[in-house]
């Protein structure tokens, strides 16, 4: 169980930072130019399967959490990319690597306005036909309900 | 007067064509038109005098009986019709060629019928392919010369062939004469069924039966729509027809197993040609496909030897053409105003040229054989015939003649299914939006496929009363047998009155109750959008993609049944072969003439 | 070709809920799709972010109406993953017992509705008949028949009631003996094995690919079950298999949904036998949750929940991203329904029990500032991911 | 119309319309179709068309993506046609009231006739609100 | 002859019998169901209750459909299945027909096929139109095994074109059922049947999941009325139909009422097992299923018949 994670960490400790080690999950930092590098590690060689992504807005920026399941020992590993540029965030895409990042990304991007670059589709995935205004540059405007 | 009416229905309609290649073109229009009212007018005499046999120099040349009146009659009739349709609508360029070419070929065909003469009949069979080859030459599109070469060859080749049948005929035949009503021949010897297959040849590839009739689709597809609905769907079927029938009860005396054998083409006529029929995506070549297949039900029922589907026979001639011209013309009135004949471009038509989509579906619902339709009880009358006929049989028989009437039936089934998809294609469905514009048809389109409705309706209603009465009756009466006995009779007046009955009270109910809105169409919710649509010509991919009928529609697709493929991929590789032997080395030929002559003299 | 179209929803008698999918077809044959989701939006993330952990869960609770255990549960799990809260022994069969409850009611749902969906009403009837049972266990159980409200972080809100368990265990034995039935009617017919075998097949490396979770992936032949390879609650005290077959076709998910009804059957049974022997409370008293971000996950009758929760001392989260497992089984569409006929491609969009109120339950944020009234969300946001930095980095 | 009325209390053919709910409701209507409570008795029948419809059973709060796809429904039902609210969600919104993609000041885009509450409501509270609507027909 | 060609039609076996008894085998139909799923089912008079209530809704048709055809079809489906009940009736009941009726009624009954097709394209609505490619991709499919199986009584028969000869033949040599030919044709029939009146397995038209209810999608109303009301009196011809051809017709007297009776809800009874017991199958298999397997055999029926056996 923790053979994976050394080896990830063997294979991979040079390109991350920041990590942050728990009981089964492993919280790392990614900088855009390694992400690819790490995803291709993960899924292609590790054989681990994107659960999800996550955005949260963070003090320094927007960041982006991906969650990937070693499913064999129950091991996550979840890169982090942070995104300082909070007016045009801007990031590279993994799906063209991982195919089931397509939808999640594109839901980040609608609803942060994040741009994936190099994304197969990008547009919009639930605001799509919403009678309010959708658009990757035009975020849905929320109104909040007290 | 009487002694000249064949020479006259000959003559006027050529002479007009000959006058007519010097004249302004709306004096053409007006002078055929003439012309073949006159010829209506001709015939109905010749219905009414019954003129005795017209001799030149002591051979019988021009001869009517009921037969060829019959035909007459129907051939002025739709020539008359379809003439109303061709007066507005046919394109400038084609106009001058088509007012010359049409009275011509009404005059031939007329010629075909009367001649009594196998002579005069072969000269003007050949006139009226010629005619026809130059119909072809008229079309518009880039396969034309192709089609009108295939057209030429199939059907000149074949009169090629009923040359060579009437000289063997001649020989048989016991005098020395050369008029038709004179021999009869039974088929006991060799060249005697040689001399059949010719002339059978020649009456298959005139009408459009399996295997001669490959010509029919492509010309239906590139010659003018108006030529189409007068020629391969008309007059064409009546002359082709009117051989097989001569030949079945004058000209040969057949036994049983011909019968079968011709029933059996027949059959597969109708199934092979409305399995091609299905999978069209061009309107024409539709139509086409099924002119052949209509054609089976005349082949087996006028073939079969039974006198009950021979009437039925003749009756699904006349209704054939005049519910195929009604297609074609409706089509050809789509066309021009859509400017387009493929399925896949068309749809929802019937929302925007009401009168044209009426006038197709009866003409649809006709050739399917939905009663009360024409086309129905000439069916019936074939089924009824069949059946009766394979009563008299041995097992062996009955079973060969049940699939026959099997594949008739289910083909039958199979032309409704591909007029749905036609009448889906074009008239139901979405209307897409480039078609929004277009309005109904002109004045004389509608007027000429309204006639052939009305006969449509007519001959279906009281086909008792009028055509089976006036024509068939004594044509069936002529030939000695026993007067059209039917064991019980359908009576398609008083269903139409009774489901009208039952029709007015629905409509009554639902008026009282109506309360009714227009909206939208219902799309889960959704807005209405051209994109929303499927069309009526993918109907029967899985029919297209099923085993067995994938390898066949494959292998037709590819050419692979069809006689003038085969007889030019067969030529071509003779000629190669022949090449092969011409290498123009001088001792090779030398050694060919000294084999030739080895075997001269070994034959000597 | 293209511009023939038939659109699927958003209300079709397919789905239950709206949705619409626009099948490019050719004749019969689908030969594109797409899809279009959202019309169930309701925004849980967002929501989640202003109710405090427990009432979270309730809410989560209202994600998916028959996923109404697994949300909770996986939320609980993300929120002890924070602080490692451990629960009672009792507590963790129980979970366990009314997730497993869960998923016999599910997968009965589906295989109702897949007979519906092909017009074999019959065995939506009898699916239905059979599933009601379980419906009443869970009542005796939590009260409610859907939406048990039984979940809390640290355990459970209500103890099995020992008298009960008998009537329990006779339930039970009423769904086992109609399970075996039913099997066998669904997994043997010949007329729904010609009907379903070889349709809509999504082949292992699609399933990989697209990362698809739970029968959708078992049933291409891809492992993955949460309840073994993170066995939360009692998953790691009780005996099961896990089905994993090898086709991927719309038969072979019925397999594995019949299968594994029979193993729940099975785990709800063992965990009856200990709420009988264990004793002691159901509920750790939790005071506080930590700082810090965690990840609970939970094996839905339709595949992995995940939940993810980070926190900042308060007691509310700070974000809350819940991924159902529809979310990642839908677009798999993309790859199974592509060449097979309409009628086929319509059984296979339900083949994956999608349920799309799971799916659609993010967030939305406003970016770029813009027009809100009140107080700019944004702006509270960053000040509170600002306080959150200093806590964390002093 | 009263008799029409009457014979449209005895046979009620309704529609489905999920408008963004948690799917519980959805499930518990095709509950009551089932062995257990068997709604046919009442001769009401779920129909795939709204065309077809006599009542219109809503579920969920009707977000704003959702909302104009309901009135289009509503309008295209054949009249007269009710429209049945099941559940919490489209009285009061539920635990969604909170939502950013639903306007409630525009309020709901169909006129709903009776209201079913309960999260979800039981298959014999559904019933028994349907079972009053057919009172006010027959009366 | 006018009065008596009207109480024909519009009484008995006509319109008015049809259609009652139509929606009382429906509400059977529904019950028997009902029953099968562990259900209670319907009243009694739930069929009549249903198409009462829809006479007063209202109708909805469609902007851009071709209106007259759209309102015509399910009117002229209704005439024309009346007509054919007409004519089964009086050929079961009077003993009065006429040649080659048979034949007629076949095409007939193609034209309700026609009408379902004629009324769901006009619409325009996609779903109708898949419905309507689907309704007559089935009718390729059953025409021909029920031609076949139509064939056998008639070769039995002696080519007897008419139905009461065909049952005139049954009175005397015992019914059609009874031969080995008879009975593959009478098994097929049953299938065929379904098809034609698209109950399930071969609700492929109207499959309510995936086409929604197809070619009736648009109906609403008034004209939805008649199409249910044609579906119900469907129940009543097509049995009929079957009875005439294969079990020997009524005897309506003594003991013949109770067989007459039996006979019929036989026949219905096995309809409605085959319905629930079967899930949906796809038109390519159904089509299949037709062209590979029911009509080679009912060819077999055919040649036995025949043959004599």
């Amino acid at each position: 169980m923790h053979n994976i994670k050394e080896t990830f960490i063997q294979n991979m400790g040079d390109k991350i930072h920041d990590s942050i080690d728990k009981k089964l999950r492993l919280y790392f930092e990614v900088d855009n130019q390694n992400l690819h590098e790490v995803v291709d590690y993960l899924f292609k060689e590790l054989g681990c399967r994107l659960s999800t992504a996550t955005a949260m807005e963070v003090y320094r920026g927007l960041e982006v959490l991906y969650h990937f399941s070693h499913d064999d020992s129950g091991q996550y590993f979840c890169p982090r990319v942070v995104m300082t540029n909070k007016d045009n965030p801007a990031m590279p895409s993994i799906a063209p690597l991982v195919k089931g990042a397509e939808w999640i990304e594109r839901e980040m991007a609608e609803y942060w306005g994040i741009t994936f670059e190099g994304h197969p589709r990008p547009e919009p995935l639930l605001t799509k036909e919403h009678p309010k205004g959708e658009g990757l540059d035009q975020p849905f405007r929320i109104r909040r309900m007290s | 007067m009487a002694d000249n009416l064949y020479l006259l229905i000959i003559l006027v309609p050529f002479f007009i064509a000959l006058v007519n290649l010097i004249l302004p073109v709306n004096i053409r229009k007006i002078l055929t038109f003439l012309a073949l009212l006159y010829g209506l007018y001709l015939s109905y005499q010749l219905y009414v005098v019954q003129p005795a046999t017209e001799n030149f120099y002591f051979e019988p040349v021009f001869a009517a009986d009921q037969l060829s009146i019959f035909t007459l009659i129907f051939i002025q009739i739709l020539s008359v019709i379809i003439l109303i349709f061709s007066l507005k609508g046919l394109e400038k360029q084609i106009e001058r060629a088509f007012f010359v070419l049409y009275p011509m070929t009404v005059a031939f065909c007329n010629g075909v019928v009367i001649s009594e003469n196998m002579i005069v009949f072969l000269a003007f069979w050949g006139m009226s392919g010629i005619t026809l080859y130059l119909f072809a030459l008229l079309g518009r599109t880039a396969d034309t010369p192709q089609t009108a070469k295939k057209t030429f060859i199939i059907v000149g080749g074949s009169d090629a062939f009923l040359l060579m049948g009437f000289v063997l005929m001649g020989f048989i035949h016991a005098g020395n004469e050369w008029s038709l009503s004179a021999i009869h021949i039974s088929l006991n010897s060799g060249w005697a069924i040689v001399a059949f297959i010719f002339v059978l040849m020649a009456a298959f590839a005139k009408a459009g039966g399996f295997p001669m009739h490959t010509w029919v689709p492509q010309f239906s597809k590139d010659a003018p729509v108006e030529s189409a609905a007068f020629l391969p769907a008309s007059l064409d079927k009546l002359l082709g027809i009117y051989l097989l029938a001569r030949m079945v009860t004058t000209l040969f005396s057949i036994d049983l197993l011909v019968n079968m054998i011709i029933v059996t083409l027949g059959a597969l006529t109708v199934i092979t040609a409305v399995m091609m029929a299905m999978i069209q995506h061009n309107g024409r070549k539709l139509l086409g496909y099924h002119a052949v297949s209509q054609v089976g039900y005349m082949i087996m029922g006028v073939g079969s030897g039974s006198v009950l589907a021979f009437a039925g026979g003749l009756f699904h001639m006349i209704n054939h053409t005049i519910y195929k011209s009604n297609l074609f013309l409706t089509l050809g009135s789509v066309e021009k105003k859509t400017q387009s004949n493929n399925l896949d471009d068309l749809g929802g038509l019937g929302r925007v040229m009401p009168i044209t989509f009426i006038m197709a579906l009866i003409g649809a619902l006709s050739i399917s054989g939905i009663p009360p339709f024409n086309g129905f009880f000439s069916k019936w009358m074939i089924y009824q015939g069949l059946l009766q006929k394979t009563a008299e049989l041995t097992a062996g028989y009955q079973i060969w003649m049940l699939v026959c009437l099997i594949l008739a039936i289910f083909g039958s089934a199979l032309t409704l299914a591909s007029f749905m998809k036609f009448i889906h294609a074009v008239f139901l469905g979405q209307l897409p939006e480039n078609l929004k514009t277009v309005k109904e048809t002109v004045f004389n389109h509608w007027l000429a496929t309204g006639l052939l409705s009305l006969l449509c309706i007519v001959f279906g209603i009281f086909a008792v009363q009028i055509p089976l009465r006036l024509f068939i009756a004594p044509i069936v009466a002529e030939q000695g047998w026993a007067v059209l006995g039917f064991p019980g009779l359908y009576k398609p007046l008083l269903i139409v009155l009774l489901f009208l009955v039952i029709f007015l009270i629905g409509w009554l109910v639902f008026m009282l109750t109506r309360n009714i809105r227009y909206d939208d169409v219902y799309l889960g919710g959704m807005s209405p959008s051209e994109k929303f649509r499927v069309l009526g010509t993918e109907f029967y991919n899985e029919v297209r993609s099923m085993q067995p009928f994938k390898a066949l529609y494959d292998a037709a697709e590819k050419r692979f049944f069809d006689v003038y493929e085969l007889g030019k991929n067969l030529t071509f590789a003779l000629s190669g072969l022949l090449q092969k032997l011409h290498p123009g080395q001088l001792q090779l030929y030398l050694l060919y003439i000294l084999i030739g002559t080895l075997i001269f003299i070994w034959v000597i | 070709m293209s511009r023939n179209v038939v659109p699927v929803g958003p209300y079709h008698p397919l789905l239950e809920e709206a949705e619409y999918f626009t099948l490019t077809v050719d004749g019969e044959t689908v030969t594109d799709i797409d899809l279009d989701i959202g019309w169930m939006h309701r925004g849980h993330e967002l929501i989640s972010e202003r109710k405090s952990f427990t009432q979270s869960i309730y809410l989560v609770e209202r994600i998916c109406g028959i996923c109404s255990t697994s949300h909770p549960l996986a939320c609980v799990h993300a929120i002890e993953d924070v602080d490692n809260i451990e629960i009672p022994e009792r507590a963790a069969y129980i979970r366990t017992l009314i997730g497993e409850l869960e998923r016999i009611h599910s997968h009965l749902l589906w295989l109702g509705l897949a007979g519906h969906f092909i017009g074999y009403d019959t065995l939506w009837m009898w699916a239905w008949k059979y599933r009601e049972p379980v419906l009443q266990m869970i009542e005796i159980i939590s009260g409610n028949r859907n939406h048990y409200g039984m979940m809390r972080v640290g355990g459970v809100a209500k103890d099995v009631d020992p008298a009960s368990v008998p009537e329990l265990r006779k339930q039970l034995d009423t769904i086992d003996s109609k399970m075996d039935m039913i099997a066998k009617a669904a997994k043997d017919d010949p007329v729904l094995k010609s009907r379903l075998k070889g349709v809509g097949v999504l082949t292992k490396q699609d399933a990989i690919d697209f990362c698809a979770v739970g029968p959708t992936s078992r049933a291409s032949g891809v492992r993955g079950d949460v309840r073994k390879d993170e066995p939360n609650d009692a998953y790691g005290l009780v005996d099961f298999d896990e089905i994993v077959t090898e086709n991927g076709d719309v038969y072979d998910k019925l397999v594995v949904r019949v299968l594994e009804t029979i193993e729940s059957t099975r785990i709800c049974r063992q965990c009856l036998d200990k709420l009988e022997n264990i004793n002691g409370p159901v509920l750790n008293n939790v005071k506080e949750i930590g700082i810090g971000e965690g990840i609970g996950r939970y094996e839905a009758p339709r595949g992995e929940v995940f939940h993810y929760v980070r926190t900042d001392g308060t007691n509310r989260p700070i974000r809350h991203k819940v991924r159902a497992p529809s979310y990642v089984n839908i677009p798999t569409f993309e790859a199974s329904c592509k060449g097979i006929p309409i009628a086929d491609a319509l059984i296979t969009l339900a083949s994956v029990d999608p349920c799309y109120c799971c799916t659609e339950r993010s967030i939305k944020i406003n970016h770029a500032g813009g027009d809100s009234p009140g107080i700019n969300l944004l702006q509270l946001s960053r000040a509170k991911t600002e306080r959150i930095r200093r806590t964390i980095h002093g | 119309m009263s008799w029409y009325n009457k014979r449209l209390a005895k046979s009620i053919w309704v529609f489905h319309v999920s408008a963004s709910p948690c799917n519980n409701c959805d499930i518990e209507i095709l509950d009551l179709l089932t062995p257990k409570y068997d709604v046919e008795r009442f001769g009401i029948k779920l129909v795939g068309s709204v065309r077809h419809a006599d009542a219109i059973l809503l579920s969920g709060i009707i977000n704003d993506k959702v909302s104009p796809k309901v009135a289009r429904i509503y309008q295209q039902a054949p009249k007269p046609v009710y429209v049945i609210g099941f559940g919490t969600c489209p009285a009061t919104g539920c635990c969604f009231k909170q939502t950013h993609n639903k306007d409630y000041e525009q309020g709901h885009p169909i006129p709903i006739d009776l209201y079913i509450p309960g999260c979800p409501p039981k298959p014999e509270a559904m019933i028994a609100g349907v079972a009053k609507l057919m009172e006010v027909l027959n009366a | 002859m006018i009065a008596e060609y009207l109480f024909f039609i519009l009484i008995f076996p006509g319109l008015l019998f049809t259609a009652v008894l139509g929606l009382i085998v429906g509400w059977v139909d529904r019950k028997v169901s009902a029953r099968f799923q562990f259900r209670v089912g319907p009243p009694f008079f739930q069929n009549f209750n249903d198409f009462f209530k829809l006479l007063g809704k209202e109708t909805i048709i469609v902007k851009d459909s071709i209106h007259y055809m759209f309102i015509t079809a399910p009117l002229i489906a209704f005439g024309m299945l009346v007509i054919v009940s007409v004519m089964v009736g009086t050929a079961l009941f009077y003993n009065q027909g006429f040649g080659g009726d048979i034949i007629v009624i076949m095409y007939l009954l193609m034209v309700y096929s026609v009408m379902v097709i004629f009324g769901g394209a006009s619409s325009g609505n996609v779903y109708s139109s898949i419905g309507a490619g689907r309704e007559i991709k089935l009718l390729l499919g059953d025409e021909l095994v029920f031609i076949l199986i139509t064939l056998v009584p008639i070769i039995q028969s002696g080519y007897q074109l008419q139905l009461t000869e065909i049952l005139q033949f049954q009175f005397m040599n015992g019914a059609v059922i009874a031969s080995l030919s008879g009975f593959i044709a009478f098994v097929l029939g049953l299938i065929a049947i379904q098809a034609k009146m698209t109950l399930p397995p071969f609700h492929i038209p109207e499959a309510e999941t995936e086409l929604v209810e197809g070619p009736l999608m648009e109906y609403s109303g008034g004209l939805l009325a008649f199409w249910k009301l044609n579906h119900f009196m469907m129940y009543v011809v097509f049995p009929l139909l079957l009875i005439l051809l294969f079990l020997g017709g009524f005897h309506l007297q003594g003991l013949g009422i109770l067989w007459a009776v039996l006979k019929y809800l036989l026949i219905v009874v096995l309809i409605i097992i085959i319905k629930n017991t079967n899930p949906r199958v796809r038109i390519d298999s159904a089509l299949n299923f037709f062209w590979k397997y029911a009509t080679p055999l009912a060819f077999v029926a055919v040649i036995l018949a025949v043959l004599g056996v």
